[in-house]
């Protein structure tokens, strides 16, 4: 069973975890009146073969949206920060382009 | 074709004579007219389209393992039409159609088993929406019936009705033309008569580029060298991201997880296929006696063709839920599939923004069922360079567009969620 | 009591003194404390246990343990008989009873054995290429014989009756089998300070160790080492626990079975037991099966491997034969000769190798065992069971001679039980030197150890579990024990040396006649695999998928490296290039009831109360499932069914006034001084200027653009609000907050709590709503000036803090009071008692529904994701010139005169009703296709006196007054009805302001 | 004026202790409050100095690790945010009012809250049925708590002794939670703790 370590919580089962998805693009900013922008943060996805960025809350737990890296070809987990550490929008963080 | 057929049988049994290849071992040849990637259901249902319905032989199909590696050969196999949006409707039952004669058309059995669907209702908001969609599938010329609790006991006696059952059974929504089909044979079915036509099944040929210009795509590498074609088309289920990627392409696809379950062979027990509807949670027994059953995605992207346990447990939880009595059986083997998941659900069947590429993808928990529909279409679309009318609801566009929602659950736009 | 004719006086590991009485098929039969049913039976003289699964050939045991494919039965009786239990794994125990399954009707006489005479029809793919004809539908025909034919045991339909649990552990390291590789393993593990689990699936510890001669060196050893186990505080060890899966992450997942001791569910003993152990280290240490040989009529009753025969004399002291014949490719089957000499008849061995190590040749011949090199075996006599075999020497087949036997023991080499190392995906790797496939690696903190890993004498075995127990320790940062090891007998025996000498074969030659069996259980044979690389099935996976190879319930145990070896053969490529089919979990198939564990029934999943819930069941409440939660449905007060109470209840409603609770509403508390902000944001429209002390109905947007939830809001304070939620949407509501707040708006100073739980909810509606607060609250004012509608005011009663807010969702003048849960049902009897001279009663969700309806409020099936503000007509409500959650594609989303929006339908024909899900038309269009749109929600208005809907419809309000037809083919219905507003009652809002 | 009930009010039926030797012990903890308190991201020290005025505790540095005084109990429940848990008296309305609007928030949870106790040599076999936790003593010493999941619930189990534990569970889920405790702990006999015993001022087993 995959195990997610909580920056706040140590490590868990991931079913104490919601999915949150795709975490390598950044949300445009509030406000922003580009429809294009909007489609391609919500509709267009690498959805890598190797490590991919992507948001966990621990909602059984503490509550923390975190960024995970794993691995979607092996599931391995790598780094996980809490997502508010990310920068702005989440665009930033671990395993970052 | 070699016929194949009960006195052939008898002759074979007797004479000992072996039996010819079902599939020639081909070669790749320097160029086609058409080469699809992906030797799942779907690609060789095109190429077996493309040659029977608009005369194209020079046409090959690569797969990067054998034919039915991918999902074809691990779904649950459960095909219907009870589908509600407009597109879908039209789609899936012109697909359901197409099974019928299929086993005839290919002169392969694949045992289509038209035992019935039956989606039940736990609660009264849910068989209202269960009415809409027997209602909009009736008014569509689809099979449909209403059921009520009683009628429900009746056809699944082993359900449970008891006054301990968590989310009792209300009713159900029953698609006596629904069923199941043998996963595998569909894959060799479509094959043998593909090849027959004179298509080339290329298997251990894995796709890892493409030749483009400007002026679009003109092949693919591969494993086994390049390969010039007029058009390609990528059918590789979920690696359809990867795949076009190497197009550069990105999709509005994520690739999860669908685990698929079997119990030890058992008398038949379950003689319709029966969806839960407290969650997504689906059962049927295969020919061989294995109640076959399966639930939601993992719920993470991943391409690891293997599940997390978790799951199994949840899956068995509402086995038990259902049906009480499945708790003496025994769990035989589980398994996963690596499938496309789209922000509603519904797939693509489309040219592509590169001219000569054509997509077919993102088919979620259903693309086992659409097989034939998608051969026939994607075939027609590939031949004429112009979407099949069934298919301009599966554009590659369509949420840019804002279009109508395909979304059958009203799930969301969150690919994982549906 | 007599021992059965097999029982031999070898000392074996039963208890004579405790016998035990069982039945087969209804006969009784008896056997001892420490048998399994199969070696019970076996010591009965049972030799046709079973019939095989497609042409119904009698069939013995062929293995003694977890890889046996043939004897299979139902053991247990009514609602605890498990189909499918194998009787080499099933422990007999005082009254067991076993049936023997798949023949009928009986497995010594059995009709389906026909099917033999059709047997070249039934070859590898026959139903493919037939039983198509004469119609679309013959299938359907063939099929119910077919599935008929198919399936071994029955599935039963009640309810089963025993008890099951799941639990998590955690240790340093698992080791996974407790044979001399396992118990070294944990051992080393175990000295060295680490927590320590062993899991064995056998009862005893000792793996091969127990097929050995109790009497014997290994014994001596082995008992010496689980008595040092034991002796180890932070070591756990696991009988009947078989590990059945690897999963990510370092999870394995173990099954205890306590079938043996029947346990009793009432006193909540389990009788399984499902555990998920987290392993910071994991020793495999599975060790290796036996193989059979593969040649013509193998599956003869009295053919079994050269390991059970030996098992079933040294463990169980049960001899399967009085004359044997051992037919071995490789030395380990002589230890099966030499054991069984002394307890039968005659023993002779049948090698197929050309030389046989010198040593064995002197002991076989010291005690007059003749071996026979370069043997073949031309044909086997006997139909029930083995009579005996036909041998030859040599490719030429020279010198045939029949050898008179009643057992044959064979061996074909070994198989390690890779399995589990496989199932996180790394693929087995083939050692040519050991004729086997091994694990082709590990994950990080597995180690392998013993016979797994080709290390097939006891020494170097033992030696390898003490170095992975170590290597194991040190992984956990455990400094490992310099305490050696209780060394292990040394090698005495030749096949128990590090140099297997092995000749593989895959198929003996020589045998043309009879069928060769690879695959026992799914009566798979070499004729089979042959057409299958004919036509085209020649890889692996096409080979297992074409012919149903290694798919039966032993997983093709003893099949699978067979077939693999003859299919490469047939295609001319070595076996390290042919690789396998594919390991799943789980290793031995496992009870789906053992999986849910508790979550059944009633614990299948939570169920949410409100604080009323108590009272609402003392209170003659119908309660109805929704979500999560149980919800009071209707009163009995109002009526005996549903159709008739809500219709008083609502009447209560509109006329006096009524109480519901309302507390299954998502509530969040939202505080900082960015909150206004903060609502700004996520709702389409304006929180920012909301008086202190108002409420204000708010919609949010998902990203997309389309209804993500609704409910009010309301301003307690400067920089605090407390929202309300759907029902449904509360918890993706909160985490969508938590989303944005965490990851898009770090920097806005705002706080979201959940407070669901918090306070306890009931709405007070109907005419009379503010007359019962009076009564309630005595010397408070609630006249229209200090709370009017959509006003808010805290309360203090009794020290209680409340809280009130004058919402409407029955479009009465209503309120919604809000309590501390645990005073809830106080408050709620306070409410009912002070209104009763009003005629003040509790109403269910059917009558809010019904009143919403009549109001035109859209909830649950309206709030759908594929809706759009314009949809649902709230599009005026949208700030489109401030920025909020999904803006920007709410503006594109679709729209148009063809979109359907909501409206109100009225039914136009008296005595018909419309239905919720029916399809709308226009009148006079032909009634087919998807139609104009459909019905969301319908009641019987008691108010308009007929039925009425809200739904969507192409267009929309711009088609009002139009007559249109609700069609619900379903049914066979159509209904004429009218587009009304959706708001049939009190459309101006008068009564909400009274 | 109105009477508190608990959320498993009525469902404590007092149950023999079962001659089981391992016998376990099962009850609500009433009588307590819990006040949540949550700072904005750079006003933890604030808070903290806060805290300390009002309860003379300090807050705790990480979660899974408790602040105390002699009546109260601090739990870490996310970055910024604690629960306080204490008797139902004065303190609560002083950290309301005292944790200024800019500096953090406050918000009462006492009734959403159902605190539940387990007590016996088994307890750490009967919450392994449902608790993914490893309580082995030298990891999960007493009075460690964590955040965690219970058949799909969230709980917050804190450990009171080397053999109790208590469960702080939602309202309207502790039923449920209760089902699932008397049932896990059906294997090792035990009993229920009447209602009025349980009411203590907390967690003052500490062995
Ligand atoms: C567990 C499970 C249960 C399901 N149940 C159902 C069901 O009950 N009903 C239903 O309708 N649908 C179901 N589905 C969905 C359905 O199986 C799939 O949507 C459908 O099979 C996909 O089409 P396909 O058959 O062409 O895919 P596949 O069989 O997966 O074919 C794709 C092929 O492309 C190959 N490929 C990939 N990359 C390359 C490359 N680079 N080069 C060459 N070849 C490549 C793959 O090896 C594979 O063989 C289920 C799916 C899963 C996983
Ligand atoms: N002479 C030969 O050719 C030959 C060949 C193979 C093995 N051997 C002998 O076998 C022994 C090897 O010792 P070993 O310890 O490696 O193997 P083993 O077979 O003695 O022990 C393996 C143990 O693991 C258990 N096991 C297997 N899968 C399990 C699972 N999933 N869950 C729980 N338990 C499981 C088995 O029940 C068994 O007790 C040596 O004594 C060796 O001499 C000899
Ligand atoms: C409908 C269906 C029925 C199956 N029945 C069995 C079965 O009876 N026995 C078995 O071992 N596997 C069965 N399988 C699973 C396959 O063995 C295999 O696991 C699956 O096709 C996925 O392939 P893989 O495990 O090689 O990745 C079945 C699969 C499907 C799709
Ligand atoms: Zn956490």
């Amino acid at each position: 069973m995959l195990a997610i370590h909580c920056p706040l919580c140590g490590e868990r089962p991931y079913t104490e975890f919601r999915y949150g998805g795709d975490a390598s693009k950044r949300r445009p900013a509030l406000g922003t009146m580009a429809p294009e922008a909007w489609h391609d943060y919500l509709f267009l996805f690498d959805n890598p073969k190797g490590p991919h960025r992507e948001f966990w809350q621990h909602d059984q737990g503490c509550r923390q949206w975190l960024l995970v890296v794993r691995d979607t070809a092996t599931n391995a987990v790598g780094e996980v920060i809490l997502a508010r550490n990310a920068g702005a929008g989440a665009g930033e963080g671990p395993g970052g382009r | 074709m070699y016929r194949y057929s009960l006195s052939r049988l008898v002759r074979h049994a007797l004479s000992d004579r072996p039996w010819p290849r079902a599939w020639r071992e081909a070669k790749p040849r320097s160029h086609y007219d058409v080469l699809i990637i992906g030797g799942g259901g779907h690609g060789l249902a095109t190429a077996y389209y493309l040659a029977a319905n608009h005369g194209m032989d020079r046409v090959a199909v690569v797969e990067r393992a054998h034919i039915g590696a991918g999902n074809v050969g691990r779904n649950t196999t459960l095909v219907r039409s009870n589908y509600m949006m407009k597109g879908n409707t039209e789609f899936f039952e012109f697909s359901l159609k197409l099974w019928e004669g299929l086993s005839h058309e290919l002169n392969f059995n694949v045992m289509l088993s038209q035992r019935g669907q039956i989606v039940l209702a736990h609660s009264p908001a849910q068989m209202d929406a269960l009415a809409r969609r027997g209602n909009i599938m009736r008014l569509n010329g689809i099979d449909a019936e209403l059921l009520e609790r009683a009628e429900v006991r009746r056809l699944l006696p082993y359900l449970d009705y008891s006054a301990a059952a968590r989310f009792p059974v209300l009713g159900g929504l029953l698609q006596g033309r629904a069923g199941t089909v043998r996963h595998d044979a569909v894959a060799w079915g479509y094959a043998r008569a593909a090849d027959s036509l004179g298509v080339d099944i290329i298997e251990g040929c894995e796709v890892t580029g493409f030749l483009q210009d400007r002026s679009g795509v003109h092949g693919v590498e591969t494993g086994r060298g390049r390969i010039l074609a007029d058009r390609v088309a990528i059918a590789v289920a979920g690696h359809s991201s990867h795949v076009a990627g190497l197009a550069g392409l990105r999709l509005p696809i994520e690739s999860h997880l669908l685990q698929a379950f079997v119990t030890e062979p058992i008398k038949p027990f379950v003689n319709h296929v029966i969806s839960f509807g407290a969650e997504l949670f689906y059962i049927s027994q295969s020919d061989k006696g294995g109640l076959v059953f399966g639930g939601h995605i993992d719920g993470f992207n991943s391409y690891t063709q293997r599940g997390q346990f978790p799951k199994v447990r949840q899956v068995a939880e509402c086995a038990v839920a259902l049906i009480p009595g499945m708790s003496r059986l025994k769990l035989l083997r589980h398994w996963a599939g690596i499938q496309d998941m789209t922000p509603d659900g519904g797939p693509f069947v489309c040219r592509t923004p590169i001219r000569h590429l054509y997509l077919n993808g993102g088919w979620c928990y259903q693309g086992f069922k659409a097989t034939p529909a998608v051969g026939w279409c994607l075939a027609a679309t590939i031949a004429r360079d112009e979407e099949h009318p069934l298919v301009r609801c599966y554009a590659l566009d369509r949420f840019a567009r804002g279009a109508e929602s395909l979304d059958e659950y009203g799930h969301g736009h969150w690919p994982y969620r549906h | 009591m007599t021992p059965g004719p097999g029982r031999v006086r070898a000392a074996g590991r039963i208890d004579r003194d405790r016998p035990l009485g069982f039945s087969l098929d209804g006969r009784a039969l008896t056997g001892y404390q420490g048998d399994t049913l199969a070696s019970a039976l076996l010591a009965g003289g049972a030799r046709v246990i079973g019939r095989s699964f497609k042409y119904h050939r009698p069939r013995g045991f062929l293995t003694a343990g977890v890889d046996d494919p043939n004897g299979l039965f139902t053991v247990g009786e009514g609602d605890r008989a498990e189909p499918n239990a194998q009787g080499t794994m099933v422990e007999l125990t005082e009254g067991l009873s076993a049936r023997s399954q798949n023949a009928w009707p009986s497995v010594r006489f059995d009709l389906g054995a026909v099917n033999a005479w059709f047997a070249p029809l039934l070859r590898a793919g026959f139903y493919y290429k037939t039983f198509m004809g004469p119609t679309r539908r013959s299938w359907m025909t063939y099929e119910r014989l077919i599935r008929r034919a198919a399936g071994l045991g029955a599935a039963r339909h009640e309810p089963d009756p025993d008890r099951y649990e799941t639990r998590y552990a955690f240790t340093d390291v698992l080791v996974i089998g407790a044979g001399p590789a396992g118990l070294g393993a944990a051992l080393a593990a175990a000295r060295s300070g680490a927590r320590v689990m062993l899991a064995e699936q056998d009862g005893l510890l000792g793996g091969t160790l127990l097929a050995d001669p109790v009497t014997g060196d290994t014994e001596v050893w082995r008992t010496r080492m689980e008595a040092e186990l034991r002796s180890l505080a932070g070591l756990q060890i696991l009988r009947h626990t078989t590990a059945v899966g690897v999963y990510d992450g370092g999870t394995v997942v173990l099954v205890t079975r306590r079938d043996h001791c029947r346990p009793d569910p009432a006193a909540g003993e389990a009788l399984q037991i499902v555990t998920t152990v987290r392993a910071k280290a994991l020793i495999h240490a599975t060790g290796a099966i036996e193989r059979p040989l593969v040649f013509g009529d193998n599956d003869r009753p009295g053919i079994m491997l050269a390991s059970a025969a030996r098992a079933y004399l040294n463990r169980y002291a049960v001899a399967c034969g009085r004359r044997a014949v051992v037919l071995t490719n490789n030395d380990s089957a002589y230890a099966a000769a030499f054991d069984l000499l002394p307890h039968i008849d005659s023993v002779m061995v049948a090698d197929v190798r050309r030389d046989v190590h010198p040593s064995l040749a002197a002991q076989a011949a010291s005690l007059g065992i003749e071996v026979q090199t370069s043997a073949v075996v031309a044909g086997v006599l006997g139909r029930a069971a083995v009579r005996g075999v036909v041998l030859g020497r040599g490719e030429g087949r020279s010198r045939l001679r029949s050898i008179a036997c009643d057992l044959v023991c064979m061996s074909g080499g070994w198989s390690p039980l890779a399995h589990l190392s496989c199932h996180g995906g790394i693929k087995p790797r083939y050692r040519k030197d050991r004729a086997a496939f091994v694990p082709g690696g590990y994950a990080p903190g597995h180690f392998g150890a013993g016979a797994l890993t080709g290390a097939f004498s006891l020494p170097t075995a033992v030696e390898e579990g003490w170095e992975a127990g170590h290597l194991a320790a040190a992984f956990c940062g455990f400094t490992p024990a310099a305490q050696g090891l209780q060394s292990a007998p040394q090698a005495a025996a030749p096949w128990d040396s590090d140099s297997h000498r092995i000749e593989p074969v895959w198929q003996l030659p020589g045998a043309r006649a009879g069928k060769a069996f690879v695959d026992f259980q799914n009566d798979v044979t070499v004729r089979d695999l042959v057409i299958a690389h004919q036509e085209g099935y020649g890889s692996l996976e096409h080979l297992k998928r074409y012919t149903t190879l290694g798919m039966g319930t032993d997983q093709g145990k003893t099949s699978n490296i067979n077939a693999l070896g003859i299919m490469a053969g047939l295609r001319g490529i070595g076996l390290e290039d042919a690789g396998t089919t594919t390991f799943r979990p789980p290793f031995t198939a496992v009870r789906v009831g053992a999986l849910a564990g508790r979550h059944v029934g009633r614990h299948f999943r939570p169920m949410r109360r409100s604080s009323l819930h108590d009272w609402h069941l003392a209170h003659g409440a119908q309660m109805i499932e929704a979500g999560p939660w149980l919800r009071p449905w209707y009163y009995l007060w109002a009526g005996a069914t549903v159709e008739r109470a809500y219709l008083e209840e609502m009447r209560l409603v509109r006329h006096a006034v009524g109480l519901s609770d309302i507390s299954t509403l998502g509530k969040i508390d939202v505080q900082g001084p960015d909150a206004a902000e903060f609502l700004d944001r996520v709702y389409v429209n304006g929180f920012a200027r909301l008086p202190v002390g108002k409420a204000r109905y708010g919609v949010m947007l998902s990203d997309a653009g389309t209804i993500f939830d609704d409910g009010t809001t309301t301003r307690l304070a400067d920089t605090r609000y407390f929202m309300t939620t759907t029902t449904a949407g509360a918890e993706e509501v909160l985490c969508w907050l938590e989303f944005l707040l965490q990851t898009a708006w770090p920097d806005l100073r705002v706080h979201v709590t959940c407070v669901t739980d918090e306070w306890a909810g009931m709405a007070i509606a109907g005419p009379r709503a503010r007359d019962a607060l009076e009564r309630a609250f005595p010397g408070q004012d609630f006249s229209n000036p200090t709370l009017p509608h959509m006003g808010c005011r805290d309360l203090v009663v009794g020290r209680v803090p409340m809280r009130l807010i004058r919402l409407s969702f029955s479009g009465e003048l209503a309120y919604e009071l809000y309590v501390p849960a645990g005073l809830g049902p106080a408050v709620w009897e306070h409410m009912l008692l002070s209104g009763e001279p009003l005629g003040m009663r509790p109403y269910g969700l059917e009558a809010l529904a019904a009143l919403r309806i009549e109001k035109g409020h859209i909830a649950g099936s309206e709030v759908d994701p594929r809706l759009s503000l314009a949809d649902l007509g709230l599009g005026r409500l949208a700030r489109y010139e401030k920025p909020f959650v999904g803006r920007e594609l709410a503006a594109r989303a679709a729209s148009g005169p063809e979109r359907a929006s909501l409206v109100g339908i009225e039914c136009l024909e008296p005595g018909k009703r419309l239905r919720g899900g029916a399809i709308l038309f226009a009148a006079g269009e032909p009634v087919r296709g998807h139609g104009r749109g459909y019905v969301t929600s319908v009641t019987w208005s008691p108010t308009l006196e007929k039925f009425i809907a809200i739904g969507l419809f192409a267009g929309g309000l711009d088609h009002l007054g139009e007559e249109i037809v609700c069609a619900f083919p379903l049914k066979g219905e159509r209904v004429r009805a009218r587009i009304t507003s959706p708001v049939f009652l009190d459309p101006k809002g008068e009564r909400l302001h009274v | 004026m109105f009477e508190h009930r608990t959320a498993l009010a009525g469902r404590l039926q007092p149950r023999p202790a079962s001659p089981a030797t391992s016998a376990l012990i099962v009850g609500e903890v009433s009588g307590f409050a819990l006040l949540q308190v949550s700072a904005f991201l750079d006003s933890v020290g604030e808070l903290d100095r806060i805290v300390r005025r009002v309860l003379g505790a300090s807050l705790p540095q990480r979660v899974g690790s408790t602040g105390r005084s002699p009546d109260h109990h601090i739990f870490k429940v996310g970055p910024e945010q604690f629960w306080v848990v204490g008797p139902q008296d004065a303190w609560i309305a002083s950290l309301q009012d005292g944790v200024p609007r800019e500096i953090g928030s406050t918000v009462s949870l006492s009734h959403g809250r159902t605190r539940l106790f387990i007590d016996g040599v088994s307890s750490r076999a009967a919450l392994s049925r449902g608790i993914a936790l490893d309580l082995h003593p030298e990891v999960f010493r007493p009075d460690a708590y964590a955040l965690t999941d219970l058949q799909h619930t969230p709980v917050l189990l804190h450990r009171t002794g080397q053999h109790r534990y208590e469960l702080y569970v939602l309202r309207t889920y502790a039923v449920w939670v209760w089902e699932w405790l008397t049932d896990a702990v059906l294997p090792f006999g035990y009993a229920v703790a009447p209602a009025a015993a349980s009411a203590s001022k907390g967690h003052t087993d500490r062995e």
